[in-house]
């Protein structure tokens, strides 16, 4: 009985990785997709990081130090994601569109976090404040392009 | 019951049992196995075995959840000592109570 | 009245030893990602450590013997040398986790990278080790690391719905773009996270450094039973923290900084300073203990003499045991691996390993032969039993689940 | 003679047949006194086991939960308990009984301390 269990828990998660896995390696236009979607969600998480934290530092509830930490953090995690993403082949016109949607909006969001890390570490709080304006932009169009696949 | 002594099984209360010093509970390594006379007119323990050391029947004090012993000559430390000797005695403090 | 004091005493040590590295950075992304739908996992996880440590505790306190001197001798040299190598290896990881923790955490303080700070810390944990009385550590480390009930009050600073936290953690599941996989794997993670093996370790060696007996089985209780869920709370509030902050805006947490900046926003600079001192207080105290606890599973493996109450010449192997783990940390950490990676591995590892440490345990507390009259009732046995098939079901899944969902991503 | 080399010697009956295991040696401390004036531990008789097994986590003395002991005795089978003077020779690898099967008592009618 405790073989046929352990037996049925082996297969079990066979066949889950299986089906996982093939739906990763399906059809190329749809993989594109999916992978720019959760690129673009781990985007937003690194770009309203990094919000969050320069908004700490303006309403002067962070000192400088943690602040540009936690800033560059952020930039190092949106440039990991942004090169992972490059380094994907388009394999049909298709994906290849999707492709360079999503790698440019990855870009821009990691430019965007840069210049904010810039603007932390000199101390130059105007342009902070301008760019967590601008960087509100970036999230949004981020959200909705994680939202066109799961 | 049957019989007047203590009972005890030998793998369960002896093997890999931690060995004791009686007198100043100084820990002096695990049983690693227990040496039977079984040719004897009446078939006895007559050792337990630590590392390479043979520990007579006769050196042992209690039969406790730990085994207590009197170490005698044997010499049941010898890694520490060459341990502490080479290495932790070099460093300042090792002989210090903590504070 | 000084009785009173020792309960108190250990009540507040155990709240804040209990929150580790593993517990803020497990709670705190478990929250950003599924807000308090993991919740109930900490509940189950708490009552687990609750049994577990109580029964390692009581066996201490009748018998006078460590967990890891009668896990040998139960389950053998052989099944015995394999608890030891997957107990400390969940250790080891734990401890370069931990040290990359405090290490982390004067990073956010100074601005000066970690890698620098990391020898440092590890060279502090050794000194207090070679220098320091056993209960002031313990005591110090686990008083300071109280501060981090900062987490509870921000959580209630920040105003959240409540009633939308209540709803969360009532209707368990994953939510947006999360799959039951990554469910059960952060599940199982925030699992090891509340059951950690070095707690029962350094617990149950403690025990012994301080010399506890039968009389000290109410203080031995009461650390637990009240200590120990207290110390959940906290691991609660920091899951509602991110819950409330980072849920709604699709942060996930990867950085000890996103841990800390809920306090932050809810306090200013004070509650980061706060926040800052709690973690270097529950990374560095927990440093301590899994260095000790290093030391404690090879040394009472091999029954060397170990421990606090001698002088360390007379313990040499065990404290050199010590100095190579944490020279190791240090090599580790010096690869730039991310700590916080480290960390998430190290959370379901432990979960791995539970089992092989749990199960001789829950034997040992039955025998008669050691427990006598204070050996496990009908009712501690049931649940006892409950929590093994539970702990088995966790180690069976783990590694399925992190190759399904590629370590949770 | 060892411990470790006794345990899982194999047990064969008075017609040959393998009764099981080697798992435990009972001792009884009534032997002839030593020295230092304790009685020496005797050795009483073996612990054997139907089925392979290296370690009864002491559940042979039928203690602890029962869920856990139904278990463990499930894998391993019958525990018996071959008296000292019913072995007529301890050889390489097995022990050879002067008994049969049906004459070994089951352990846990011995008394236990």
């Amino acid at each position: 009985m405790r073989r046929r269990l352990a037996a049925f828990g082996v297969t079990a998660s066979l066949v889950l990785s299986l089906i996982l896995g093939l739906a990763g390696c399906g059809d190329p236009d749809q993989q594109m997709l999916s992978e720019g979607a959760r690129s673009a969600r781990e985007a937003v998480s690194g770009v309203r990081t990094a919000q969050l934290a320069a908004q700490s530092l303006l309403g002067g509830r962070i000192w400088a130090q943690p602040a540009t930490v936690m800033v560059t953090d952020a930039e190092d995690a949106l440039g990991q994601v942004a090169t992972t993403f490059d380094a994907r082949q388009p394999e049909t016109d298709e994906s290849r569109q999707t492709y360079d949607l999503y790698s440019e909006a990855l870009a821009n969001a990691a430019d965007g976090v840069t210049d904010l890390r810039i603007a932390v570490r000199s101390g130059d709080l105007e342009t902070v404040r301008q760019l967590v304006a601008q960087l509100d932009k970036t999230a949004e169009q981020l959200e909705q392009l994680g939202e066109r696949a799961q | 019951m049957a019989a007047e002594g203590r009972v005890l099984h030998a793998q369960l209360h002896l093997l890999d049992r931690q060995l004791i010093h009686e007198r100043t509970g100084e820990l002096l390594g695990k049983v690693d196995d227990v040496e039977l006379d079984l040719d004897a007119g009446i078939p006895v323990l007559t050792a337990l075995i630590s590392g390479h050391e043979r520990i007579p029947a006769t050196q042992i004090v209690a039969i406790d959840s730990a085994i207590k012993i009197l170490p005698g000559d044997l010499d049941l430390t010898k890694g520490d000592d060459w341990v502490e000797q080479h290495i932790i005695d070099k460093i300042p403090g090792a002989g210090d109570a903590t504070e | 009245m000084k009785r009173l004091f020792a309960v108190t005493l250990g009540i507040l040590t155990a709240i804040g030893g209990f929150v580790d590295i593993g517990d803020l950075v497990t709670n705190a992304l478990v929250g950003a990602r599924f807000g308090m739908r993991l919740a109930w996992v900490v509940v189950v996880g708490v009552i687990g450590i609750c049994l577990y440590a109580e029964m390692s505790g009581r066996v201490v306190a009748v018998s006078g013997r460590p967990v890891f001197d009668l896990i040998r001798e139960r389950l053998g040299r052989r099944t015995g040398l394999f608890a030891l190598i997957a107990s400390f290896l969940v250790t080891l990881l734990t401890l370069i986790a931990e040290i990359g923790g405090v290490a982390l955490a004067f990073e956010l303080a100074s601005g000066v990278n970690y890698l620098l700070w990391m020898p440092l810390a590890a060279f502090a944990v050794w000194l207090v080790i070679w220098r320091v009385k056993f209960s002031h550590l313990e005591q110090v480390f686990g008083l300071l690391g109280l501060l981090l009930i900062v987490f509870a009050v921000a959580l209630w600073k920040l105003g959240p719905d409540w009633g939308d936290l209540v709803q969360q953690a009532t209707s368990p599941g994953p939510i947006g773009h999360e799959t039951w996989a990554t469910y059960a794997y952060y599940g199982i993670a925030l699992f090891g996270a509340a059951m950690t093996p070095y707690e029962v370790f350094f617990f149950s060696s403690g025990g012994v450094e301080e010399k506890w007996d039968r009389r000290d089985l109410v203080t031995e209780r009461s650390n637990v039973f009240i200590g120990f869920p207290l110390g959940g709370l906290l691991s609660l509030a920091i899951a509602g923290c991110a819950a409330v902050l980072y849920l709604p805006i699709g942060v996930q947490v990867e950085t000890l900084g996103q841990v800390t900046l809920p306090a932050a926003v809810a306090f200013g600079k004070l509650g980061l300073a706060i926040v800052l001192l709690g973690v270097f207080a529950a990374t560095f105290g927990a440093a301590l203990e899994t260095s000790l606890s290093c030391g404690y599973t090879i040394a009472q493996y091999f029954g060397w003499q170990w421990g606090k109450f001698v002088r360390p010449r007379q313990a040499s192997r065990f404290h050199v045991v010590m100095i190579i783990c944490l020279i190791l940390s240090i090599l580790v950490l010096m690869t730039a691996v991310d700590p916080v990676k480290v960390t998430e591995y190290s959370v379901v590892f432990a979960a791995m390993a539970l089992p092989l440490t749990y199960l001789p345990i829950l034997i040992i507390a039955n025998d008669p032969d050691y427990m006598g009259e204070q050996k496990n009732g009908r009712v501690l046995n049931f649940f006892a039993l409950v929590y093994l098939g539970l702990l088995l079901l966790a180690s069976i899944a783990a590694i399925p689940l992190m190759i399904v969902t590629r370590a949770g991503r | 003679m060892r411990l470790n080399e006794l345990l899982g010697h194999r047990v064969l009956d008075r017609a040959g047949d393998d009764i099981g295991g080697v798992a435990d040696v009972r001792l009884v401390q009534d032997g002839p006194l030593q020295p230092s004036m304790q009685a020496a531990f005797r050795v009483d008789g073996l612990i054997v086991v139907e089925k392979h097994a290296t370690r009864l986590f002491g559940y042979e003395r039928h203690v602890g939960p029962a869920l856990l002991r139904w278990l463990v005795h499930r894998r391993l089978g019958a525990v018996l308990y071959l008296p000292w003077e019913d072995v007529a020779a301890v050889t390489d690898g097995t022990v050879q009984a002067r008994s049969g099967r049906e004459d070994l008592k089951p352990l846990e009618e011995m008394p236990r301390y």
